[in-house]
């Protein structure tokens, strides 16, 4: 690097920062530090004048770094970066001092404040000595989309990104579309028919141009990274062969959805033991035919429904479900349809009616008289067979909360609430995809509040139940949420690379690996041939885990090199 | 006139920087004492970073990220959390008191915990005196 | 031992006139507002609870319905409706049809037509007897309304019989009635929600101690006056009151009653007070159940018109006769008492012992027992923390 | 030709005689240094005095194979007087590269060594309190001990150093090596390698040679090497077994890993890092397979002494150099 002449420049921002700290002495302390050519105090920096002040400075004194000691850089430094860019200086041989938020506004002796100003200010000096340039790199968007899953999420999503002109592969495992929605009868709160919803998707999936259903089919691999994915899809042919084929995609959306809970693990509830004790899912298949009706074949007076099977307790799932109190609620409308004057009890924990039109569908269902009976979180309800003497099949034994006491309740059937859970294979493809799973196997978004709907892996997108239970509304939002995402970015065309990424260097690494497993964003390659490690930039976000971890100091953080914060302690202690 | 320590703050740039940077804008005033610098993340801070300070002179080190679970990049500060009790351990070998170095975690909402942090750990480095790290090197010049 | 809920209650209920108890989801509001809820009595919600889950035996010893007045007022801050005023009176319909054996009260408040068919042959049958005895067995004349030759002589001697006999007697025959009738009801309330317990059945002690409340609630009704709201509660003092001095009247002073040339200003006053108040106070009720301007006459069961319709009737024959009386019209206003009977009789003999009548037994004994119960707990309670901690347990 | 012949001297501080048993351990290979070479002095394989040495002239000698710590004013003055007397002067081991075993004591105040050898030492007889005096005087004689430091120094921290050869002993292969390169560059048939390089060692860390089988890490807990069945494919690490490989120079051949034992750092930090033991925090700790303060308590609960293992040989390199308990 050629000689250093570096430009520094202290703002007062009008009174903000000189009303306590003393620029003057912090511009003369500058002065005199090594490299140091130019040093001024300005009213404001990130005025247009002050910017000119610094462009001209540049021509003028030809600075090839500048220190900006003003407020926050989370608030200027795109402006400063901007103005050396205008002058042909490498936008990243700026370094700024924040002596506004973290100086002259939280302390009020002039002496300290000016002192610390001083200190940061000269840390910036030495640190900027020590920057790189380092160029934005862009690269090529892919327009095409894999989505994994053929469900109302994958098929939303899909119809977006297709209608967009994009081209979209959605690998459905099954030998039809439309996952679990299309084992529902009626949906809750407004009692519409799920089938009647998914039969126009599904047909205009199938004729969709733009679409490639792949049934019976599963991905095998996935390669590359975000605008430039390569997949391998294998998919069985009627024969009982199968047919690979590789797919080049920009983005992947997974949308493989949830598995239910499996009712025979809770032996209270005598699933599989007794003959009238059945799953929501199988409900599901009468109220599509449209008897309800017990083994025997004979209308039940009495059926009781519980709640949270496998939800909500210590044994199974912690977490909530989340669409079960509905369900049930709709279940107890749909009974008393098809078995009139029959009398439906719902035992839950508590009634979670979060969603738009639950809480009044709840009201609705009190109405038509369902008796709710209210258990103890892990305290569950124990289902028997009733004696002969009893005009029904089975008794329910509640230690009812709201009363205090300890009932029995009639029922000829039982149903159970069986809550969500992920697909027994979602470690597999989380891996395959390179995103994570949190302790119950869902898919972890990139932000759980912020960004629920990226991963942490750039371009790859999570939609529908395989992130979290939600019900169709929050599923299909999610799933055209990311179609939206994506469609942002093949609007660009170009995807733009982050200067600030992680380096290793290879004469360095001497492949310990330990680098591997620390990275998010899976952006840590190890070579087996060359025994070393290497990090895809693109994919790189620049957190510095693995700079910091790197026992050889084989990796190098571009923009917050060793040297450079170093230098920066060097500064502040000086 | 009391010992004034002088105490270098690493802080991450999406929660704790931010937090620093809240205090600012809310005006909440707190001890001059420490100095910061940024980082992306506290996974970056190095335990070299560290003692590089305590012995170019700081009386202290303040290590601050986002709370466990709110990471900006997901997991960075369980890193830091896993090499901080082993840090702890390689300083106490070496003698250093216990509170001359510290971590905690300053979402981007808490001002005010930051600038009370920073006072309480004024306060303790205060109380504990300057680093013993000069002296003691000074002292072995002395004794050849 | 867990407690068989019966799914069906809730709908045997709706006879009763409950409606909408399914609604409640049990927030509590209507138990925060009642002044008369808490500590061990947190209703109408456990009412409610209990209902919703046909818990039929816990509700059969139950007195809580009877502790409540319908001011209205849980009703008028249920957030969904749930009426649980409306619940708590047609649970004590339910409990009055419970107590009576002979199964009539069941009949009238799930038929009206029953209720209505009963009073109207009564009625019938009365003005017959009436009409018999006033011609043929008495010989007396329509033309006559008291003194030598009345058609209906009240208390002095009629053909013969020693005095006191004529209608007085009947009253007297038709009180008793109702007394075995109430009473063994009565002893029925006593043993669902006192005797089948051995704690409450022979503590006699508690008893005595609590024996005032009887007469004391019965006369000033001041645990109605305890509601926030007053008007209700001064609407039934006026009607209670009016109605106890008629009856006290028509027992023991009836030869006064029919005032002969001079009036008995000391007895008659009373009557006409008493008369003013039952009809003042039963128009205003019938006004409000037909505009339904407050919470409790909302939704009104046909046993509340009846009630209602017969007090009008009463009340408006017995004036009516006296005046025509003292306008020299003695045949009408014999015709005026024979109606004047024919509502009187089903009243007592129907309504009071089989309807909505009945409460005036039931509720105060209500609260005798309740503050019976109470002094049993804590006499309960006091033995528990004497006793050594495993004993306790054990227990 | 015995003018053009090198002036060599070879000499320790606080050390345990096995870098000259590494230079001895080159077996013929020494012949050939006693061609080209005057061994001026080395006592423990040939002879001389330190009168002799203070008698040479100033750069008189070429090159000074200097092994061992400096922990007494004994190593300094003699430290000194070769860097006086030498044109190359070089820290041959680990002990006087980065201060080494000795440099461990530096963790313990010097009381409380003293203590420890004359007094507490349980193969000491009881009641025996013999402690040596740093000066007494026999019939009119005064007589000196070196004096005791506080605390031991690498011999950069003393002297200006030339060239480092790393490794407790050096390998021998690696100290002829070295050897070699010196003779070359100061016979003038090759350039001499920059001031302050380590020589006979390589750029990267151990895992580059260790044949062991690595893979992603993440740890639990960690194991004594006596504790657990290891399999001896596997990186140590991997295992459990804290190995320091993966933060120290290459060169000595993977003789501990490759015999089954835990890499111990005696190579020193690899290029460019500042600090081992930090390195080594940074590194061990970040792979620990655990996000809650009591599981990362537990894992760590089960690396006994760390910082002996992680600065086992740099201790005084360390920028902290020594222990600050007052």
């Amino acid at each position: 690097m050629d000689e250093q002449r570096i430009g520094v420049y202290v703002c007062n921002c009008g009174t903000n920062i000189a009303k306590v700290v003393d620029c003057d002495a912090v511009v003369e302390a500058s002065a005199s530090l090594p490299g140091v050519v130019v040093a001024r105090p300005y009213k404001y920096m990130c005025s247009n004048p002050g910017q000119e002040m610094i462009v001209a400075d540049i021509t003028e004194h030809d600075l090839n770094r500048v220190v900006v000691a003003a407020c926050s850089p989370r608030m200027h430094e795109p402006t400063f970066r901007k103005a050396l860019q205008k002058a042909g200086v490498n936008p990243y041989f700026l370094e700024m001092a924040n002596i506004r938020e973290q100086c002259s506004w939280v302390h009020h002796d002039p002496v300290e404040a000016t002192d610390k100003a001083k200190a940061l200010t000269r840390a910036a000096a030495l640190r900027v000595a020590r920057h790189e340039p380092l160029e934005r790199r862009s690269v090529d968007m892919c327009p095409n989309t894999l989505v994994i899953g053929g469900g109302i999420a994958g098929m939303s999503a899909a119809l977006d990104l297709a209608d967009a002109g994009g081209k979209v592969y959605i690998v459905e495992r099954n030998d039809h579309l439309g996952g679990n929605v299309a084992r529902v009868d009626l949906t809750a709160p407004y009692l519409d028919s799920a089938s009647d919803m998914l039969t126009g998707r599904v047909t205009r999936v199938v004729e969709h141009g733009n679409i490639d259903v792949l049934l019976e089919s599963e991905v095998k691999s996935l390669e590359g990274f975000v605008g430039n994915f390569h997949g391998g899809i294998r998919s069985k042919l009627h024969d009982g062969g199968v047919v690979d084929q590789e797919v080049d995609i920009g983005s992947v959306i997974v949308a493989t959805g949830y598995k239910e809970f499996d009712a025979g693990r809770i032996t209270h509830y005598g699933y599989g033991k007794l003959p009238n004790v059945i799953t929501s899912f199988e409900l599901e298949k009468m109220l599509r035919t449209g008897r309800v009706e017990t083994k025997e074949g004979g209308a039940p007076q009495y059926v009781a429904i519980i709640h949270c099977v496998g939800s909500r307790n210590l044994e199974f799932h912690t977490y909530c479900s989340r669409v079960c109190c509905m369900t049930a609620l709709k279940y107890a409308h749909e009974i008393k349809a098809a078995v009139p004057g029959c009398y439906v009890s719902d035992v839950y924990i508590d009634m979670h009616a979060f969603g738009k039109g639950h809480e009044d569908f709840y009201r609705r269902s009190s109405e038509v008289k369902t008796l709710f009976l209210m258990y103890e979180k892990n305290d569950y309800p124990v289902v028997r067979r009733a004696e002969s003497k009893d005009d029904c099949e089975m008794l329910i034994e509640v230690n009812e909360k709201l009363s205090g006491e300890t009932i029995e309740i009639p029922a000829d059937l039982v149903v159970l609430m069986v809550g969500m859970e992920a697909r027994e294979d979602s470690e597999e493809v989380a891996r395959l995809v390179n995103i994570s799973c949190d302790k119950d196997g869902w898919f972890i978004e990139s932000h759980p509040k912020l960004d629920p709907v990226a991963t942490t892996t750039d371009g790859i997108f999570i939609a529908g139940a395989c992130q979290y239970p939600k019900d169709i509304p929050d599923s299909v939002a999610q799933a055209r949420a990311a179609a939206g995402r994506i469609l942002a970015r093949i609007a660009r065309g170009q995807l733009e690379i982050d200067a600030v990424f992680a380096e290793v260097d290879e004469d360095r690494c001497s492949g310990c690996r330990i680098c591997n497993d620390l990275c998010p964003y899976s952006a840590i390659e190890y070579d087996e041939e060359k025994g070393r490690s290497h990090v895809i930039s693109a994919l790189c976000k620049a957190c510095g885990a693995c700079v910091a971890a790197c026992p050889s100091s084989a990796i190098t953080a571009r923009h917050f090199t060793d040297a450079q914060i170093f230098a920066q302690i060097e500064g502040v202690l000086a | 006139m009391t010992f004034e320590p002088t105490i270098v703050g690493f802080l991450c740039n999406w929660c704790s920087y931010t937090g620093a940077d809240l205090a600012g804008t809310s005006r909440i005033q707190y001890a001059p004492n420490v100095r910061i610098i940024r980082v992306m993340c506290s996974a970056r801070i190095d335990p070299t970073f560290v003692l590089k300070a305590l012995t170019d002179g700081a009386d202290g080190v303040l290590i601050c990220g986002c709370h466990p679970g709110d990471c900006h990049y997901s997991e960075g500060n369980y890193k830091m959390m896993r090499r901080f009790p082993l840090l702890k351990t390689l300083l106490a070998d070496y003698g250093i008191e216990e509170e001359r170095v510290r971590l905690e975690w300053v979402s981007a909402s808490e001002g005010q915990r930051f600038a009370d942090i920073v006072n309480d750990m004024t306060e303790r480095v205060r109380a504990l005196g300057p680093s013993p790290i000069k002296m003691a090197l000074a002292h072995d010049m002395a004794e050849r | 031992m867990a407690i068989r809920a019966n799914p069906k209650l809730i709908d045997e209920l709706e006879a009763y006139g409950a409606q909408d108890v399914s609604k409640c989801y049990h927030c509590g509001n209507c138990s925060a507002t009642c002044p008369f809820s808490g500590g061990d009595t947190v209703f109408p919600r456990r009412a409610m609870r209990q209902l919703q889950m046909g818990l039929e035996s816990k509700l059969d010893s139950s007195l809580d319905p009877w502790l409540c007045y319908y001011c209205g007022e849980c009703s008028d801050d249920c957030p969904r409706d749930a009426e649980p005023g409306e619940t708590m009176m047609s649970l004590r319909r339910w409990l009055t049809a419970r107590y009576d054996w002979t199964g009539i009260s069941r009949l009238f408040y799930r038929s009206w037509k029953w209720e209505l068919a009963a009073i109207i042959v009564a009625a019938l049958l009365t003005g017959a007897g009436f009409l018999l005895a006033g011609f043929y067995l008495g010989g007396g004349d329509i033309g006559v309304y008291n003194g030598e030759n009345a058609f209906l002589p009240a208390g002095d001697s009629w053909y013969g019989l020693p005095t006191g006999s004529g209608v007085h007697l009947f009253d007297w025959i038709l009180a008793a009635v109702l007394v075995f009738f109430l009473g063994s009801n009565c002893v029925r309330m006593w043993w669902k929600t006192m005797g089948k317990n051995p704690y409450t059945r022979w503590a006699v002690g508690a008893y005595l101690r609590r024996l005032w409340v009887l007469p004391a609630h019965f006369v000033t009704q001041m645990r109605y006056a305890k509601c926030d709201r007053k008007r209700p509660w001064a609407v039934h003092l006026v009607l209670m009151l009016s109605y106890l001095t008629m009856l006290v009247l028509i027992m023991f002073f009836l030869g006064y009653m029919a005032s002969g040339p001079e009036i008995d200003w000391r007895v008659h006053i009373f009557g006409i007070l008493a008369t003013v108040g039952l009809l003042a106070t039963t128009i205003w009720a019938m006004r409000g159940r037909m505009l339904k301007t407050e919470t409790q006459y909302q939704h009104s069961h046909e046993s509340d018109w009846m009630f209602l319709t017969l007090l009008v009737i009463v009340a408006g024959t017995g004036i009516l006769q006296f005046g025509l009386h003292r306008a020299g019209a003695d045949a009408a206003a014999n015709v005026a008492y024979v109606v004047h009977l024919m509502g009187v009789v089903p009243m007592l003999a129907l309504e009071v012992p089989f309807s909505k009548w009945s409460h005036l037994a039931y509720r105060p004994l209500a609260m005798y027992f309740a503050d019976v119960r109470a002094d049993v707990e804590t006499a309960k309670a006091k033995q528990r923390a004497a006793e050594p901690i495993g004993a306790a347990q054990t227990a | 030709m015995a003018d053009t012949k090198l002036q060599l001297a070879i000499y320790w501080g606080a050390a345990c005689g096995g870098c000259d048993v590494s230079i001895l351990d080159t077996n013929e290979f020494i012949l050939e240094v006693d061609k080209v070479a005057d061994i001026r002095l080395w006592p423990i394989a040939a002879d001389g005095k330190y009168a002799d040495v203070e008698a040479m002239a100033d750069g008189e000698l070429d090159v000074a194979l200097m092994n061992g710590a400096v922990r007494n004013s004994e190593n300094e003055y003699i430290c000194k007087l070769l860097r006086q007397k030498s044109k190359i002067f070089v820290a041959y081991g680990s002990c006087a590269y980065m201060g080494g075993i000795p440099g461990l004591a530096n963790l313990v105040p010097r009381t409380q060594i003293i203590e420890c050898a004359y007094l507490t030492n349980p193969s000491i007889e009881p009641g025996n309190r013999t402690v040596p005096l740093a000066e007494c005087s026999v019939n009119g004689y005064t007589l000196e001990i070196p004096k005791f430091y506080d605390r031991v120094y690498k011999l950069d921290q003393i002297v200006d150093v030339d060239y480092y050869v790393p490794g407790c002993p050096p390998q021998p292969d690696q100290a002829k090596a070295a050897i070699l390169a010196l003779v070359a560059a100061l016979t003038g048939q090759a350039d001499p390698p920059p001031k302050g390089a380590v020589v006979g060692a390589y750029e990267r860390a151990l895992c580059d040679d260790c044949p062991r089988e690595k893979s992603e890490k993440k740890i639990a807990r960690f194991y004594r090497p006596w504790e657990i069945m290891q399999d001896p494919d596997k990186c140590l690490m991997e295992q459990g077994i804290f190995c320091a490989g993966m933060a120290t120079r290459s060169g000595c051949g993977v003789r501990c890993p490759n015999s089954g034992i835990p890499c111990r750092g005696c190579y020193g930090p690899a290029p460019g890092v500042l600090d081992q033991g930090a390195k080594l925090v940074s590194a061990v700790a970040s792979i620990i397979d655990s996000k809650d303060p009591e599981g990362i308590e537990a894992a760590l609960a089960t690396l006994p002494d760390f910082t002996s293992f992680a600065n086992r040989y740099s201790i005084p390199a360390s920028p902290l150099q020594r222990s600050h308990r007052q």
